[in-house]
């Protein structure tokens, strides 16, 4: 069971470029954690780096509770800028296959419609589907498999006020089982959490 | 075990959804027997020699055209990250994308291939040995390309690329194959070439979804 | 001894002088191989032809050995993550491309005496030129990423792919009946091959030896002069 | 016409890009000068009748599996939607996306065929005849299978659609082409089925941009 | 040259659902008009509707000073959800593309680049941007090609709060040479303009 995170002098480099450096940050169960940033500070890089898809150039990630192999593949939720769906395929077919890939069930990916009362959605393929629609499918994973950690990258970009709120309201809801996030965005969330800057003062 | 078999069924979907799948086996074999009779004359004993033939540069190439879809489209879509933080390894994510590949491009094409054949008045055994070498070379193709689709992803020119570093990894596979539908229909010994055949597919099908995974993780970075 | 060098500074000092000592050696070995080749009596079957064999077999032998070199290198870069491995892997490559491309024209030279062709579409000469192939791609891959960490692991990867087709390269002659001859001196039960004609070839097989590994450190040290003025720019370039 | 030149420069850059291109051909030309040797024997006088088939089978096979590239990604991630509201109609861009297609899997295969022909023993005069005939049966085939898969576009199973489609259309090209090569062959006339060949690419050339401009401005809504 | 745009009674349909209907609004030279709505209201259906991808059940668009036709072929530049950037395509080659396509020029590019400080991202590939630097690669064809009416699809959602001000001045400043905006946004310009909600009060 992942119970905290803890990132140690990281520093990342992206195409022999230094993106940051020194950055150093914990995270504890029912901890929202935002990073904020200039546009290409390194706040997806690091994200990336948490989830394991790219090799920090100095510093540690440490995972507690568990080993970082195992975190990776069990214990996190990366829904970054890109979200991974298929146009040609349905919601419910996305959903159902997002869910079962993450060891949800289809009884769990339902439970999640209803949580994001994606109901009507279900058949449309997702290229009928609206900017913000689209995320609350792709959304739907975080409730469908549940998952101690998220790494969300800028989740809330596409929706409207309403469905911020709403949101916001799973995610506190998910901080309150003791689950842990780590998001990047420009604007705050609704939820109280702690925020880092990432990169230069910009 | 469940989870892998999710998977498989998502990449089949997406595999047979986009251009492969049982239309390229009826193209191939409504080209194949209306085209030679015309471009042969009509001569059925001739003809029938070159349906494997035919087959096999088909085989080759539709592998080689689809590959580029292979890795491709999920990397740029993001997919490959849920993907990569999946219970199972990307070596497993590997393996279902190879033998969906097998599935849309291979299998039709060699199910189309001994029809084609008889159609063309070769023998039914010789028609049997064609649909064995087109499958399991077909394995072969889906999966030594698969390492070059995923060692080329986020290359400048992906598609030439992969061409490029994937033909000499079809060699084998076609020369193996062809060498033994040759001998059989020359009548000399072509076990030899099957065995080397199924070998070659067997060994790519067991070490190919290492090598592709390591590829993909690179890439991820 | 490898694993002392795998620092590159030790690596560094320790081949200092390699270029200039290396090049003597070659030199010297490859005149000699030269002078027996010439006076090696001609072969009773393929008259004076039989002379191309003392530049075709050793490039051909050495096109296969730089790429087991070229595989083994990769094979430390990608598993132990090691700078100097890749360097290694970087630099075998083209030589092994030339040594290749040698052995390519060299024996078309030869079939077309022989066998009355310059090419013919049999097993030794197709994996020969896959073999080749391999070589091209492997140099288009690393030109073709230009993140240089990636370009190195996936190339290595391919290289280690690409190892499969050295034994079938070795071994083709005898799986397929080819046209082309059967191993004579790398095989169980000793050479079959009269000494007048080994001797010139062993000269020079040695003489090729002796020039690929001088010019691999050489390019190797290149390579690694190359990165580390890349990285000392870089440096420069941020702080400013 | 230099915002065409310009659309037309995109084009071929990503259609070269992705899998097209030189490449393409050298891949068809190993193909089939390994391939069918090892597969119908080494005898030369046979080989050089297949030779022009093999061409033909293969040319249509790459055309059907690279047809869902030409719309298919421009629509999804928006690109269409810029090329709808430039000066030019959505004729000329399916125009471009037409030739674009063509250049980079119909001329390669086209200049490789005769090649392989000859070294596969055809004699030089009917490998001009190759040429001419893979050069404009591609053009046949791009803008034929340009409309397959404008038509195609946003529905769920694309690619069979495309074929389902595409198929019969490629039938009169094939038919033509490979009567005139065969009639050549054979020392019968062959110009007729050659300027069916022409008369049918030309044809398609003109009018398939505005059934494809249609397809893609009902896709577009 | 075009000088206004018209809508009356503008009613669509999606997949035989009635999105909205009865919308009118008109949008004259040097005016911002934001439409705003909840996900799936309609925004970028009507957006769509004006470039002319999409036929309206119901209800006029007019053009002023220019007929419908010329109007969508030379003065708006719609800028969607998605951006149709070529992941393996450089910044540079897609930009000049997109500018020279809706009739500006390599300088006029170079302009676009100065204005939204693309230099040091031209010779990146797409894929490697940031989702930030790669929406403002995007928006630059808007400056490379002068058209007056602008229609854009949440414009500014990946953008950081610095670049956000510096695309605010680029709208201001295209409404002060009497251009035309119309852009759907779940959140305000920095730009003053009128405000049109679609579909029922969220
Ligand atoms: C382009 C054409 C040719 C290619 C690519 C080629 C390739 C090779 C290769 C790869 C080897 C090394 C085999 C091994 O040690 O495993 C070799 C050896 C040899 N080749 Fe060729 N060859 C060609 C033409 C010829 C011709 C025309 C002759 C003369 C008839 C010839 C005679 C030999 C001989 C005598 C050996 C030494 C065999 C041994 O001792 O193992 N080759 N060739
Ligand atoms: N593969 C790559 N090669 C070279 N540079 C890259 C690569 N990937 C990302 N970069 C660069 O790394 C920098 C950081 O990108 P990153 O996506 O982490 O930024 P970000 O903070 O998430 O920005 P945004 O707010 O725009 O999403 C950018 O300048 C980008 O151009
Ligand atoms: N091709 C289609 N077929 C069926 N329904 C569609 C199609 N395209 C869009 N829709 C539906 O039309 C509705 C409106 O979509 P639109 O994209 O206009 O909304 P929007 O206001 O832009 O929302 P958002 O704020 O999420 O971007 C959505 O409910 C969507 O599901
Ligand atoms: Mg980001
Ligand atoms: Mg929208």
């Amino acid at each position: 069971m992942l119970t905290g995170l803890a990132i140690e002098g990281l520093a990342v480099e992206r195409g022999a470029r230094r993106l940051f450096e020194g950055v150093s940050l914990t995270l504890a169960r029912g901890e929202l954690l935002t990073l904020t940033g200039a546009n290409g500070a390194g706040k997806t890089s690091l994200l990336r780096a948490v989830a394991g898809f790219l090799r920090p150039q100095a510093g540690d990630i440490r995972f507690e509770g568990q080993d970082a192999e195992d975190a990776r593949a069990e214990s996190l939720h990366y829904l970054g800028h890109q979200d991974g769906l298929k146009p040609a395929r349905t919601a419910w077919e996305e959903l159902c296959f997002q869910a079962q890939w993450c060891g949800g069930t289809r009884e769990s990916a339902k439970a999640a419609v209803e949580a994001l009362a994606l109901q009507p959605l279900l058949d449309l393929e997702i290229r009928k589907l609206s900017a913000g629609q689209r995320r609350r499918v792709a959304l739907a994973r975080l409730i469908a498999a549940p998952r101690p950690l998220w790494l969300l990258d800028e989740p809330m970009a596409p929706l409207d006020a309403e469905r911020r709120s709403g949101f916001g309201a799973l995610m506190a809801q998910h901080l309150q089982g003791s689950g842990l996030i780590l998001a990047a965005a420009h604007d705050p969330f609704p939820v109280p959490g702690r925020t880092v800057q990432i990169g230069a003062s910009a | 075990m469940k989870t892998f078999l999710v998977l498989l069924r998502r990449e089949l979907d997406l595999a047979w959804g986009g251009g492969g799948g049982p239309v390229l086996g009826c193209a191939f074999l409504a080209c194949v027997t209306t085209l030679l009779p015309l471009a042969a004359g009509p001569s059925l004993v001739r003809l029938a020699g070159f349906a494997p033939g035919a087959a096999w540069v088909a085989l080759a190439l539709a592998s080689l055209l689809s590959l580029e879809r292979m890795f491709e489209r999920d990397y740029e879509d993001g997919a490959l990250d849920l993907l990569a933080t999946g219970p199972l390894p990307l070596e497993a994510v590997a393996l279902a994308k190879g033998l969906a590949q097998w599935s849309a491009n291979g299998l039709p094409l060699a199910a189309a291939a001994p029809i084609a054949a008889i159609a063309l008045g070769a023998s039914s055994t010789s028609a049997l040995l064609i649909l064995a070498c087109a499958a399991i070379g077909g394995l072969g193709f889906a999966f030594t390309g698969g390492i070059g689709a995923a060692v080329a992803l986020g290359a400048r020119r992906g598609g030439v690329l992969i061409a490029v570093i994937v033909l000499p990894l079809f060699a084998p596979p076609v020369i193996f194959g062809a060498g033994a539908v040759g001998n059989f229909t020359a009548g000399l010994p072509w076990l030899g070439g099957l065995g080397f055949l199924s070998a070659y597919s067997l060994a790519t099908l067991a070490l190919a979804p290492f090598a592709m995974a390591a590829a993909v993780r690179n890439a991820l970075g | 001894m490898i694993f002392g060098l795998a620092n590159p500074q030790r690596f560094m000092d320790a081949t200092r002088r390699a270029g200039v000592i290396g090049g003597v050696l070659s030199a010297v070995l490859l005149i000699a191989g030269v002078w027996l080749s010439f006076t090696a009596p001609p072969d009773y079957q393929q008259g004076e032809t039989v002379r191309i064999m003392f530049v075709h077999v050793p490039a051909a032998w050495m096109a296969m050995f730089v790429y087991a070199c070229l595989g083994g290198a990769s094979f430390f870069s990608l598993v132990f993550r090691h700078a100097l491995a890749d360097a290694a892997a970087k630099a075998a490559a083209p030589l092994g491309a030339a040594f290749n491309a040698l052995a390519l024209a060299t024996g078309s030279l030869w079939g077309r005496p022989m066998w009355g062709a310059w090419w013919v579409w049999d097993a030794r000469l197709t994996s020969v030129l896959i073999l080749f192939f391999f070589y091209l791609g492997y140099m288009a891959l690393r030109a073709a990423l230009d993140d240089e960490q990636k370009a190195a692991r996936a190339a290595a990867i391919l290289a280690l792919v690409g190892l499969i087709n050295v034994p079938i390269v070795h071994f083709s002659v005898t799986w397929w009946n080819s046209l082309h001859q059967a191993a004579s001196v790398f095989r169980l039960g000793g050479p079959t091959i009269a000494w007048s004609l080994l001797l010139p070839l062993l000269v020079m097989a040695l003489g090729y030896m002796s020039l690929f590994f001088t010019l691999w450190i050489v390019r190797t040290r290149t390579e690694v002069m190359r990165t580390r003025a890349e990285a000392l720019m870089l440096k420069r370039a941020g702080g400013a």
